[in-house]
């Protein structure tokens, strides 16, 4: 017996998904079976990997034996394991949703899909390679749009096209950028090019043109547009995944990016993703605010709550590692409350066969814990004590107002508050009796528990914070130095 | 010796400025069939820009797949589209001076940039050189592909697993076609099928010297699986099921099968030198049957099945 | 430079021509089936003499053998190619040009 | 001016004019030729640039990257055309809509 400490869980993480997927792409009789599998020992992957992390630090691996730069390096440090534990979080939700949500015809291609987008996922977030990355990037750009497109109709399928179009333009740009970076330096790997990079002309294009490119996928406002039909269409455990897991992993590589090379010469850079954050906070939530359709009010949610990630960029040169924690923490919550929204969001379509708001028809008592986890995770989303959101903006609010920002504070108390309008007018409309009342559908409760638990998880989150900001210092992904 | 360098240069600047007028032309052609084929000439273009440019594995891959499956597959599609919709009126351009003075200033950047590029660089070539002994292989860019990034590659071969299932998801089956295609295609197909056969081993086994290897070969035997499909054999029905996705899953699972072994010792795909040259025979193998069917179904664009299976 | 090395110039030079006249009449000739003529024409010939004068500059008989081969496969394909859109064009109603 | 520079210069042309029609165009092949004129251009910079080292053997890595991008690719604008034959027959048009359906 191998002593699990001398397990690789981090090569774990991405060959169990793979094989997984090809298991159930060629015996579709097993999938259900395999997927919920792979996804409790994925759970268990992600635990040792945590255990190895606190044990031994930092996670590095050679791949092949080949040193960088002429190998590629699988890295892990505590922001990767917090993106890790994310996809897991939300990944066990949507599988115990997806078990009953999909007929036997589109299981047979959501479970070898949803395999190899937790794979690419992990690989994602383990990978210090900039061209590995772009493989990643295009998996789980082209499982997505695969997935938003899996039911059919026609708000999705152009939702889909949408959607293709944009993470197909932002992975391209992507590796524009990858291409200069190499050629000027001579390597993918970001612990190299870390010690290599200059202030040069080619730096600088290569920030706008992966930042471009990864915001276009993040859906930074302006670059928005493809996500509120793509994310409002798809089958509700896809949009719960795009818009918890998705935006993130692009995200994710922004932030590492930014982190590891271009932070130094982005000052007036940083005060504009600022910027275009707080304009994200506003727009989105007044967007969400106007909307009729509950799903279409979620995405539009998404669009500000990314601002928020965004508005930390310019307060981060002079708060330092405290502010990363609060975007990370503020990532995590936003990833779990956003995921039962949608979870739940999707109940009370298929109970009553629509999603205008207007009519949702004392949902509260007919489907109590649906509501009920779309209220909760409401509470994480706006922002308010005890739940992880709160955690997250405070400390943003907090170095906000600390560096004299007045603007951006006030935005995101503007934000917090727009944020509750749009949930209570939802849950509002929940105890109203509307006049139309078509037969309801039943729900099975294993999809109503999927978004009640992953609520409650968001709201547990409020108290967790010290623990996890210690688990996130594995490694020194804010030290601001090498990776 | 003055006069070829100016000849060469002059090649370039004809052959750089042809691929820049051909890219104009397919993007802006009224006529959407016309498009799709100045598409292919573009891509037989770019095969002679990646000979000018020493990477002869490259151009290979971009006949057969860039410019040769990508065509078939636009073209495909072309014929499935409603009729009225292949020949449109270009979109009223008269607003975009913005947007053109825009990308003219990132163009103008980014030449600057590459400009300012030094006008040497080794890259990694020396690394390459020093590793190449021990990759099993001689020709560089199979070392790269199956040994020092092998890793990339089975990711890569997701790829096209992943956009398998997705085509098969959304495609919607065609009913065969009712006429029948002709002595002179049948001749044709028959006569040239077991030539790329032949062609897509020899490209496989070369790889591990010259130019050449799984994609090019898989890419290949690709191309005949079309034609065939093209002079109407039924190989949708022939090839269907269990058996069909064990191929389409035969690449993916050996490198699975292999990473999962190398784990063993602790080192995610090392191969262990003496045998490096054998396993990434094995592989590429295993990969070619996988990249030929993938692209083939691809091409057919829905799920083939027998008449038992569930639908 | 030797015998062979003119006669290859040579060769090489009319090759070209071919291939001029055939792309002269793909833009010249009135309709679909005329210009097919001239393409595929020019083009087999043109190449035939083009091989030929490269295959005078081989170095082994292995390298002229695969010349011969790649012009083998283009006359193959040239000749099917061009019936095909022939005939599809025939199918479709496109009338052959009449003076 | 040298062949690397060349080349790589007509890479960047070819992104921009993809870029360009992929913005302009409604047409959903021609976004999907466009996207495809895009990724030759970034793999033209690629392999042009690949082409500095002193030795006559240019870098191998980026031809293995552009391979590898090639294939990711064609899978790509294999989904991307069936996608396109759906919404064609949903919008009765080979464009994006921007209404949604009730």
């Amino acid at each position: 017996m191998v002593p699990s400490s001398e397990i690789p869980w981090g090569a774990l993480l991405i060959l169990l998904p793979l094989a997984a997927a090809i298991l159930c792409f060629v015996w579709p009789k097993l999938a259900v079976v395999t997927g919920v599998v792979t996804m409790l020992l994925l759970t268990l992957a992600v635990g040792g990997f945590a255990w190895q992390l606190q044990r031994e630090g930092l996670y590095q691996h050679a791949v092949g034996g080949w040193e960088t730069p002429l190998g590629i390096g699988l890295y892990g440090d505590g922001l990767s394991l917090l993106m890790l534990a994310m996809t897991v979080l939300v990944g066990l939700a949507i599988t115990l949703y997806a078990r009953s949500y999909f007929n036997q015809k589109q299981a047979r291609v959501f479970w070898p899909l949803w395999l190899l987008l937790l794979a690419a996922l992990n690989a994602l977030f383990l990978s210090a390679d900039i061209f590995n990355l772009y493989i990643t990037l295009e998996m789980v750009g082209l499982a997505a749009v695969a997935l938003v497109a899996l039911k059919g109709g026609r708000d999705a399928l152009n939702g889909a096209m949408r959607y293709l179009l944009a993470t197909l333009l932002g992975s391209l740009t992507y590796l524009l950028g990858v291409a200069l970076l190499y050629h000027s330096y001579g390597t993918v790997d970001l612990v190299l090019l870390a010690e290599r990079i200059d202030n040069s002309p080619v730096v600088w294009a290569a920030l706008g043109l992966m930042g471009a490119g990864l915001l276009l996928k993040t859906a930074l406002f302006p670059l928005h547009f493809w996500l509120p039909a793509a994310h409002a269409s798809a089958p509700a455990p896809i949009s719960a995944l795009l818009s918890a897991l998705l935006v993130k992993a692009s995200f994710y590589i922004f932030l590492r990016l930014w982190l590891v090379l271009f932070a130094p010469l982005g000052g007036d850079v940083a005060l504009l993703l600022g910027l275009l954050g707080a304009v994200a906070i506003l727009w989105g939530s007044w967007q969400a605010l106007r909307q009729t359709r509950l799903k279409l009010l979620v995405a539009y949610s998404t669009v500000a709550q990314i601002g928020y990630l965004f508005v930390a960029f310019p307060l981060a040169a002079a708060a330092g590692a405290m502010l990363w924690n609060g975007v990370s923490y503020l990532m995590l919550s936003h990833a779990l409350a956003k995921a039962a929204m949608f979870l739940a969001a999707g109940n009370l379509l298929l109970f009553g066969g629509h999603d205008r708001i207007a009519e949702l028809d004392r949902a509260v008592q007919r489907l109590p814990i649906s509501t009920a986890a779309f209220a909760l995770a409401g509470v994480s989303i706006m922002g308010v004590p005890p739940s992880g959101g709160f955690i997250g903006k405070w400390l943003l609010l907090e170095a906000a107002i600390e560096q004299g920002y007045w603007l951006l504070a006030a935005v995101m108390v503007v934000g917090g508050l727009l944020a509750s309008a749009y949930i209570f007018k939802v849950v509002g409309y929940a105890f109203t009796r509307s006049t139309a009342t078509p037969e309801p559908q039943s729900i099975p409760m294993g999809m109503e528990w999927a978004a009640l638990l992953l609520a409650i998880a968001s709201i547990l989150l409020g108290f967790t914070a010290p623990w996890v900001f210690a688990l996130l210092g594995i490694g020194d992904p804010f030290g601001g130095g090498a990776p | 010796m003055e006069k070829v360098t100016l000849l060469i240069m002059l090649f370039d600047l004809l052959l750089g400025l042809g691929l820049l007028w051909l890219a104009w032309q397919l993007l802006e052609s009224r006529n959407l069939f016309k498009a799709v084929v100045l598409f292919v000439a573009f891509g037989l273009l770019m095969a002679l820009a990646w000979v000018r440019l020493d990477a002869p594995d490259v151009a290979l891959a971009e006949a057969a797949i860039g410019a040769g499956l990508t065509g078939a597959l636009l073209m495909a599609a072309l014929a499935k589209l409603p009729s009225r919709d292949k020949s449109e009126p270009l979109a009223d351009e008269k607003g975009h001076w913005l947007l053109r003075l825009a990308l003219l200033l990132v163009a103008a950047g980014l030449g600057y940039v590459v400009h300012s590029l030094p006008e040497s660089a080794p890259g990694l070539s020396a690394e390459i050189a020093n590793n190449l002994a021990s990759s099993g292989v001689n020709n560089p860019v199979t070392a790269v592909l199956l040994n020092f990034r092998g890793y990339d590659t089975l990711l890569e071969l997701m790829v096209l697993m992943l956009a398998l299932l997705g085509v098969w998801s959304l495609g919607i089956e065609r009913s065969t076609r009712e006429e029948p295609v002709g002595p002179v295609l049948t001749t044709l197909v028959q006569f040239l099928t077991p030539l790329l056969i032949l062609v897509a081993a020899y490209l496989l086994w070369a790889g591990a010297d010259a130019p050449g290897g799984a994609f090019q070969a898989g890419a290949v035997l690709a191309a005949a699986m079309v034609l065939l499909l093209l002079a109407g054999w039924p190989l949708q029905g022939l090839l269907t099921g269990v058996a069909l996705r064990l191929m389409l899953v035969a690449g993916p699972a050996t490198f699975v099968a292999l990473a999962g072994l190398t784990l063993l010792d602790a080192q995610l795909l090392a191969y262990p030198p003496q045998h490096a040259g054998k396993l990434i025979l094995l592989l590429e193998v295993a990969a070619t049957l996988s990249i030929a069917v993938t692209l083939a179904a691809l091409f057919l664009g829905y799920r083939p099945r027998t008449n038992k299976e569930p639908g | 430079m030797s015998a062979s090395d003119y006669l290859s110039v040579a060769l090489l030079i009319t090759g070209a021509v071919f291939f001029l006249a055939g792309t002269v009449g793909l833009l010249r000739f009135p309709d679909l089936y005329t210009r097919l003529h001239a393409l595929t024409k020019a083009d087999n010939v043109g190449l035939g003499l083009m091989i030929a004068g490269l295959a005078l500059q081989a170095e082994s008989w292995a390298v002229v053998g695969k010349l011969l081969l790649i012009w083998g496969l283009v006359l193959l394909a040239g000749a099917g190619v061009a019936h095909l859109i022939a005939s599809g064009a025939l199918k479709q109603g496109v009338r052959p040009w009449k003076k | 001016m040298n062949t690397a520079l060349l080349y790589s210069l007509v890479g960047i042309g070819l992104f921009s004019l993809g870029l360009y029609a992929l913005i302009v165009h409604a047409h959903l092949l021609r976004k999907i030729l466009a996207i495809n004129v895009m990724g030759s251009g970034v793999f033209l910079l690629l392999i042009a640039l690949a082409k500095r080292t002193a030795t006559p053997l240019p870098d191998a890595v980026p031809h293995a990257m552009v391979i590898t991008g090639i294939v990711v690719t064609v899978a790509a604008t294999a989904l991307a055309l069936t996608l396109m034959v759906r919404v064609a027959m949903e919008n009765h048009r080979a464009e994006l809509s921007d209404q949604s359906q009730e």
